[in-house]
This record gives structure tokens, C-alpha cells and sequence, in this order.
């Protein structure tokens, strides 16, 4: 590895996390906002054998190294270039997703709570809005039917919360067993990435056992588990041995940073 | 078949779109000018569907043109404005579903059947027996849809029911006079909207003769006998793009979608200044170019993509050396 | 994705046909050089499925490589002969839906949902109590279909269980080293089963470069992805035929499934002369033009049919002015 | 109309009664067999507003006026030229058909019986075939789903018959309400084309009321309504006035032969 580059933001070492954290090959589903960045590199960078798929329609994208944008959101016709087909949604969520076609599905949400569950929906009541959200688009299916999921989302004690206002997107629902009693598979190794560091979840068999809640496992540079738990809404799990995460290579904050190019992903407040 | 479709989008939105009406308003093939015309109407009581529900459907709501959505993602509410204080005080009634919800609803729609099953939703709160008669919704329960089991292997899964839009607007690269579109490049659940409604009313870039249908059947995407209107309107996605035309206009999107859900004053002002002032698409193109400068569409001419390399024969024999 | 998966066909058949296996056999994208090679390798048990089972289905009954069929239609039972024997004598079992039902159960079975319902079948003596364990059949009653009522509006449908074959052997028109594969024309219920199968084999006229797949992502009906192997097989779908390649031998087809059905003498004439001897679709081509001349294969030439027209441009704008 | 050609045979003229039958605009879809030639001469001499589609997938087939030969079956690649598109078996019988969106099935089978059931799977009983058929192929559905039904097939005794052995086909089934009991929609008006002659059902709503029994409407030239009576299995309905059907025309007979010229449709024994 290079020399690490010393000048980078937690969200820039949030997306680049992600991107490490992408198996060599497989079928990822890029959920809304970071998720696409994030893939972005990952398939440019850590992971060329992944096949990027939008449930938009565009599978296996494949951009040219010197692709001049990540994907403006997976609407962005840039995800018709380079990619092996591109056809409908039900085909993306409904042959590709349900069909069980997909490896890792990688999302963001308003909240996750000590389970892995997501909102995208509704602060508040949901009978009666504290604050009524866009909604969900694809991330509730990519959440119950992906085989493995990856959550971005920046570390902060109003997004990571004891129980999500509305679970939209089942991690591990209530814990061990849940998701199979729902009727859904099991679902893992989880990952959460945020701008403080790298979570599991403490199941060794996708929701069956173990108490399947979230667990620190590896921080920033220069940060204190402590910083992490007063971010956090619940008591949370710290490892017993918590790896410090890498920071950027020169490589990786640069690619990166040359993928956001109009700071649509990247301005602080946005995401 | 040999009677033109072709209308004026003001003439197709009169003829095909009734008070009441449930509209396919989608996001991926993004009809801005239909809609736009949906709004000079002054439609009313229109319910918006789609898997995403995009800043043209935004329009309706703050339009007073739709009072009800249905949908898996609506972007007017994505950010604090209008959209989100209507959903809070009832003044916009809302069916949350997925985006693959809608999608599958839209095919089940398109197939004639009762419902299509899916295995999403199934752990979520979507399915909380105190959200199913919840205050913002008008579907009502047990109309919105069932939890089962399938009786080959006891799989829980949830029924979702058909949906069949009575009107659909869409926005596609080219079609004939008879209403034959063909569009290319990732669809979202607009392919299956074409199907499922009862009435289409499609916008296009470019009218083709029937002959360059004819010589890539496989391109199109729905026949002219399932679709009601066929407008001409270059630049009808206008700011959202059409693949191989334009691109999204994302500063033009980003000042306004914010602008217009802020106040009810902005709103009307952006509606009589590129609404109604207009008249029509191309008047909205012309206003555009005026405010802008000519150079207005510059920044979101395609530089770059491809198309086809290889040849695509639909090549048979037309004498045969048959023996019965 | 850099893995090429091309192999002979031979190969393809080895490594991803087991005995017993669930085997997609179409009619509209007929494999007949991969059935041919499935008859070489000796496989057994298998269960040929396909909305229509063609003449190369026939070929894996009459080589007992296949003894169950499901299916809506088929080919060899047509007129009498060897299969109408081997039905109506137990050695070959049968469940009997429709082009629909099988269409409908592969997609329900790709888009891993447990049924798909359908107004089809309704006031037939299909769904007679007394026909469902009926001696020809294999999957016993309650496996077959459910009748059933709309929990939303009370309509009576038939549940069709998904369906997903343990393999399937597709013929095409071009792919890539990866199996990305291209096809255009009407497909009949491939298109499904390109996605409902757990393990997919095509064989194909062309091998393309990756680019060209890329240059029209829009004419892909399968990423390689979810392809195990590829074959390079110039008229792997003989005598059937390919769009663009050549057209139906109908000379060579009625006399040899006319032929092949009529005796275990007959049928094992025509496996050694045409499928054992020649070794693969190469030698089977040569084989041809030994016996019917150089010339053999002008009579299904294509020499008619079109080719696209107006030019298709995934174009976009690589650089934009973006204002947030 | 020009002088009647006066050597034609009884199939020929099935046909051409048959493609007299269609409407003159809507979707049609063509089963197997002789249908696919009855609706090639239909569209290019009596309807040519017309939608042809197959279960293949060729939708609005739309054949030039010199075309080669009507489609040799419904896969005839032919129909791939000169469609307004091409897709697959569920768009075909899925979203055209059970969508609702076919005006017009035309059929074929191997019996009828007097209620319009058609039988393509088997001769004799299911659990123990006297002779067992092809199968049905996109039969049942037309049957079900298609708004009108128009069947042609040759009067024979053994074919029309009292009651099908296996009703794969469903018309007006044991009679009035059969349909609507079922869970389907009514139907028609349905016509029966035969080498004799032209046959309707005695209903007036699509299968609501009347005996929805099929009655002779019209007989083909210097036939008796007797000989019709002989080739059908049951007392057959006669209606008050027997129309006599117009022999083809010119025109109608050469382009039906030349619509055929490898006798593939018309060689006896073959329909």
C-alpha cells in the first residue's frame, strides 16, 4: 500500500470502507445515494470481478476506467454504457433479486437500529408523521431477498437508534430466528459501514443463532470507541479486539474524489 | 392501425386523461411535457402511480391536479416542503408500497391477473395490522394486500393486487403514427405501465414511418393497438433526459424541484412562468432558450455512448425445398 | 466475468447434465446439437419441460435419455408413432399443461415467487378431481395446480407452481466468451427459461467480442453471469432454424421425425447415422453435405427479411453543468 | 364480387369462409394449423385492419401482398417480417391475451362438441388413451381468455361429436352459466367454420342464457342440411334459414393457393 493520504473527510473513508469491504466477484445491487459511489470505485478499484446491477435495469455495468462520473443516482444513462444488458425492473428486483440471482445488495437509510433494520420512510408515528421521507424505493426487496447486505450511513446518535421508527428493510428483524420465521432466508455476514468505523453483527449463521445485533468490530484512525457509542442510540457491542480500518491510499482518495466530480455525493448535509 | 394517433399533447390530455383517474406518473420514462399539460387542464382528483413517483408527478400534487399517490418512492417528499406538509396534513393521501411493489402490481395488471405474490415485505412494518386503515392512506385494509401461503409448499409471501392505471403518460425515443414505440436503454417499470393501463398516452422524440418499426420489431415495446394518443414533443422529458437525445438537465432540476416545493407562491410562479404561460412543450422549449440563452441545451447534448456494431438480420427464406 | 466459458458441446453436456435433471427443451430456440449431444453422452431420468417440447425432445425420449415430460404441447405425439406408444404405455410419464401454463410456471419460477395464477385452465376437464393422479402422470395430486379465489375480489384462479429446471439447453443467435447472449426475433417461452433454469447451456452461431454485446446492451436476453456454458455451434439448431442464420429444413425435418418415430429400427438408425457417428454438430454438418450434396444447406439460406433501419444511440452527456 | 371458381374443394372453402368471418379491425390470435392460413388470407384480402399475433410472440403481423407463403405454423420466421414487434410467450399469451387484449381467437382441434369444447389432448379416456394427441399448446387459453372464438375444422362424424373426450377448451361447457361458473368471461358471438358449413351458438350474451348449443347458420353450395347431420355425433340444430354460402371467388381461391404452395395446410389428411 502507498502512503496513506492524510487529508480525507470520515464520509470519503466511509465510501472507500465499502468499497473494501466488496467480495472479488459476485452480483451486487446498488442501492439509492453512497451505495452507487461506493460501487463505483469498488468495481473500478478493489473488486473488477463484481457485476454491478440498478433496479433501474442496467446489469453488469462495467464503466471504462476512465468513466468521467459515478452514476448520478442508478437513473443515470452512464449505466447503459458498459453495461452487459439492460432491460426492466421487474427483471432487476422482480428475475434478477427474487430469483436469487443477487450476492450483496448495498444501501443507505434515514435509520438503522441495533438489528440491521432500515427506514426509509417516516419519522415519527407512522399514523402520524413527526416527518414524512421520500420512501423506499428498491432497498425494502434488496434488503429481504439479497443474500448479503452492505449499509453506508454516517455515524449519528438520531440515524442509529435502539428501534427504527418503521423497519422498512428487515436486517435481523428482532433477533436470532426472526427473518426465518417472517419467511425469509437468512441473511449475512452483514456488514454497516459509517463514518466511524465497521460493524458485523454477532450471528455466525445469518439470523438463525446468536443475538444478532451490531458489533463494532474496526474504527477510523484516531477515533475512540467511546466516540463511537456516544453516536450511537443504544448500549453497542464493542469487539473484544477492534481493528483500526486503514485510511486511504493516495490511489483511493483520488479515484474517489475524481468520481464525484459535481459533489452530488460527497456535500456534507446530502447524505 | 392506419388511423393516425398523432395529437397535440393539450388535444391527448383532454381526450384520454378524466377527473378521477388513476395516472401512471413514473420516474425512468419521465413525461414532463404530458404532465405539464395534465396541469394547464387543471385535472382533478387524479390518483399518481409508480414504482417512483418523479418531480413531474410532484407537479400534480402541488398542482391540486392529484390528491392520492401510490408508490414506492416520491421524490417531492424526498426533502422538507410542500409534498411532505401535504402528507402530514392529509391534504395528499399515500399507499407506500416498493418500487418492485408497483412494478409487480403494473404486471399483474398487464396479465389479467388477481395479484402477483412476492416474498418482499414479508419482516417488515409495511404489514403492522395498526398501519393497514393508518390516517394517510384511502385504499383501505385488506385492499392493500394479504399475507399467505402457498398451498404447494406453505411459503409465506405477500399478494400484492393488480394494479390497472386508467391512463398511463410516458415519454419514449421514437414511434410511428399508430402508436408503435420503441425505446431503448434501462426502463424501470415503465415497460410493464405500458401494458397495464387502460389508456397510453406516449410522448416521443422523433415520429418514424412504420417501416423503421417494421425493421427492428424486437425495439418496440408496445403495439399501436394499445395505445391511445402519440404526441410529438422533442424535449418532452425535459429536465429529466431521454437516452441518445439529452441528458438530465440537473442544474435546471436542482433549482427547481427545490424552488417549487418551498412556498405556494413559488410553485404558482414557476407554473404560470413554464406551465401555463408556455402553452405547450414547445413554447416551454422556446421560454427556455429566452431565460437561458440559446446555448440553453448545450450543457446536456449527449458527447458520448454508443450504438450498435453488429449487424441484426431478421433474415429467413422465402423460397423453401419442402417435402411433406 | 474474465472466465470464459466456452467449451465444446460435449463438454458442456458432461460437466453440467446430470442424470435425472429437470432439462428445459423449448421449441423456439431448439438446441438440437446440444439434445444430440445429451443422446451421445447417455444420459438418464431426465424430465424434459418446455411450453412446447420439440422434435429434439422427441430424440431424448426415443433414446430413453428422457422418461418424463412436462409440457403443453408435444412435438413426437402429434401423429402416431414410437412417443404416442411409449405415452400410452407407461415408459414415458407426462404432466400436460399448456404453452401458457409451462410460460407462466418458468417466470414464476425465475422470479422466484412459489405461483403464478392464471384465468387459464378454468372450466376445463384438466382440473377434473379424477384426472389428477391419473396413471401417465408423475407429480401426484396437490402438486399439479391449485384452484383458488382472489383474497381481494373473490376470482377464481389457478395457482401454476414456479417451475425452475435444473438445467436448460438454448440455442441463440450470439454471445460473448462470458455468456452474455444476444437473440431477436419472437422466442416463444425461452426468454423465461434463459432465467428460470439453475444452470443454463446455449449454443450459439457467433462468438462476439464483449464490445459488441456492450454496443446494444439492449438486445442481451441473458447476462453471462448467469450462464454456465457457452457453445460455438454454426447451425446448432439444424433442422430447426436461426433468424438471420438460416431458416427451418422442413425437408430434412419431415422426413427424419416422421422416420425416427416410427421404429426402435428406424430411430436407431438415424442416432448413429446422425448423432453417435458424426461426434458433434460439425461432423453433422459434414455429414450433411456427404449425403445430400455441397448444396444441401442453399435450400434454407436466408435470402429475405430485414435489418434495422434508423440508427439507435445510447447516448448521454459525459460532462454537465451541475448546480446543486 | 367476380365469377365463383367452380373447382375448389370443401377445405379451400373452409378457409375462405373462415377469413370472410373476421372482423374488419381488432386482435386476432392464430392458433395452429389451418388458422394461421385462414387469418394470412383474411389479412391480406377481407381484414386487412386486422392485428395478426402468435403465442411465439409476433405481434400486428402485417404481411407484404406478395408474400411467399403464409406462415409455415406459427413459428415460421416469416412473421418476424413485417410486425409491428416481436416478444415472447408471456407477453403473447400473458399480457396480450389474459391482459384481455384479444378480440378474435381462431382454433383448431381434433373434436368439438355441441357446446364449442374443444379436445386436443387425447382420443378416448385420459387415464387410459385409445390414442393420445400433441397437446394443446396455446389452445386452452385462446379458449378461456379470448373475447370471440372462431373454430375451423372438417365435418367429420367422428370429430364433432356429442361430447369431447377431454374438454382442453372450454366454449360454452355443459351449457348456459357454465362459463360465468367457471370463473370465466363470456364469449362471442363464437362461429364454427367446417367443410360443410358455418355454425353459431344459440346465445344472445356470450353464454349467459339460451341452450348455447351450436346451430347450422349456413351450407356450403349443393350440400343438404341431411349430409351435415350425418357427419356430426349429435341431433344437430338447424337454424329457420340456412343461408347457402357464396362459393369462392377467383380472386379468394388463387390467393389462398398461392398463400400455400408447398401444400402444407391443404394436403388431405394433414387438417
Amino acid at each position: 500500500m502507498t502512503n496513506p493520504a492524510d487529508d480525507y473527510t470520515l464520509a470519503e473513508l466511509m465510501c472507500i470502507v465499502a468499497a473494501r469491504e466488496m467480495p472479488p466477484t459476485g452480483v451486487v445491487m446498488l442501492g439509492m445515494g453512497l451505495p452507487v459511489l461506493a460501487g463505483t470505485l469498488a468495481k473500478l478499484m478493489h473488486a473488477p470481478g463484481i457485476s454491478l446491477c440498478t433496479e433501474v435495469g442496467a446489469f453488469d455495468w462495467s464503466p471504462s476506467p476512465d468513466v468521467a462520473r459515478a452514476p448520478i443516482g442508478i437513473h443515470d444513462f452512464n449505466l447503459n454504457d458498459g453495461a452487459a444488458m439492460v432491460t426492466d425492473m421487474v427483471d432487476a428486483l422482480g428475475t434478477l433479486l427474487m430469483g436469487g440471482n443477487v450476492d450483496v445488495g448495498i444501501l443507505g437509510a434515514a435509520q438503522i437500529d441495533r438489528f440491521g433494520n432500515l427506514n426509509t420512510m417516516v419519522l415519527g408515528d407512522y399514523r402520524a408523521p413527526e416527518r414524512r421521507l421520500g420512501g423506499t424505493g428498491g432497498n425494502t426487496e434488496i434488503a429481504c431477498l439479497a443474500k448479503r447486505v452492505l449499509t453506508v450511513m454516517p455515524q449519528e446518535r438520531r440515524r442509529f437508534v435502539e428501534r427504527v421508527d418503521f423497519n422498512t428493510s428487515p436486517g435481523y428483524i428482532d433477533g436470532p430466528g426472526a427473518r426465518m420465521r417472517a419467511g425469509l432466508d437468512p441473511q449475512g455476514p452483514n456488514r454497516v459501514l459509517s463514518t466511524f468505523g465497521v460493524f458485523g453483527f454477532d450471528t455466525p449463521d445469518g439470523g438463525e443463532t446468536g443475538s444478532c445485533e451490531m458489533v463494532l468490530e474496526a474504527i477510523f484512525p484516531n477515533l475512540d470507541p467511546e466516540a463511537v457509542k456516544i453516536e450511537t442510540g443504544w448500549d453497542l457491542a464493542v469487539a473484544p479486539q477492534v481493528r483500526e480500518v486503514d485510511p486511504p491510499t493516495a490511489e483511493e482518495l483520488s479515484l474517489l474524489r475524481r468520481l464525484d466530480p459535481y459533489h452530488f455525493y460527497l456535500t456534507p448535509g446530502r447524505y | 392501425m392506419a388511423v393516425s394517433k398523432l395529437m397535440s399533447e393539450n388535444e391527448a390530455i383532454e381526450r384520454f386523461v378524466d377527473d378521477g383517474d388513476t395516472v401512471y406518473v413514473g420516474y425512468t420514462a419521465a413525461a414532463y411535457g404530458l404532465c405539464h399539460a395534465i396541469v394547464r387542464a387543471g385535472k382533478k382528483g387524479l390518483e399518481a402511480v409508480g414504482g417512483s413517483v418523479g418531480p413531474q408527478g410532484t407537479m400534480l400534487f402541488l398542482a391540486g391536479c392529484a390528491d392520492r399517490v401510490r408508490s414506492g418512492y416520491i421524490a417531492g417528499a424526498l426533502r422538507p416542503g410542500l409534498v411532505q406538509d401535504m402528507m402530514e396534513d392529509g391534504s395528499l393521501k399515500y399507499e407506500d408500497y416498493s418500487n418492485q411493489g408497483i412494478a409487480l402490481m403494473l404486471m399483474a395488471g398487464a396479465l389479467g391477473i388477481p395479484f402477483i405474490p412476492t416474498r418482499s415485505f414479508l419482516g417488515t412494518d409495511y404489514l403492522r395490522p395498526d398501519y393497514q386503515d393508518h390516517p394517510g392512506g384511502f385504499l383501505g385494509p385488506g385492499q392493500k394486500w394479504a399475507e399467505m401461503e402457498s398451498p404447494f409448499d406453505g411459503q409465506k409471501f405477500v399478494a400484492l393486487p393488480a394494479l390497472r392505471p386508467d391512463v398511463a403518460v410516458l415519454h419514449a425515443q421514437r414511434a410511428d403514427e399508430d402508436g408503435n414505440v420503441q425505446a431503448w436503454g434501462h426502463i424501470g417499470d415503465a415497460k410493464w405501465a405500458f401494458w397495464a393501463a387502460r389508456k397510453v398516452i406516449v410522448s416521443v422524440e422523433e415520429i418514424v414511418p412504420h417501416e423503421v418499426i417494421a425493421a427492428d420489431p424486437g425495439r418496440t415495446v408496445v403495439p399501436g393497438f394499445r395505445v391511445s394518443a402519440v404526441v410529438h414533443m422533442p424535449f418532452g422529458a425535459h429536465p429529466s433526459g431521454c437516452l441518445g437525445y439529452y441528458d438530465f438537465d440537473y442544474a435546471f432540476q436542482a433549482a427547481t424541484s427545490t424552488r417549487i416545493n418551498r412556498s405556494r407562491e413559488d410553485w404558482q410562479a414557476f407554473a404560470d412562468e413554464w406551465i401555463h404561460a408556455p402553452g405547450d412543450r414547445a413554447g416551454y422549449i422556446r421560454h427556455l432558450k429566452e431565460h437561458f440563452g440559446d446555448d440553453a441545451l448545450d450543457a446536456i447534448r449527449v458527447n458520448a455512448g454508443q450504438s450498435p456494431q453488429a449487424p441484426v438480420h431478421y433474415g429467413y427464406a422465402d423460397q423453401l425445398r419442402f417435402r411433406l
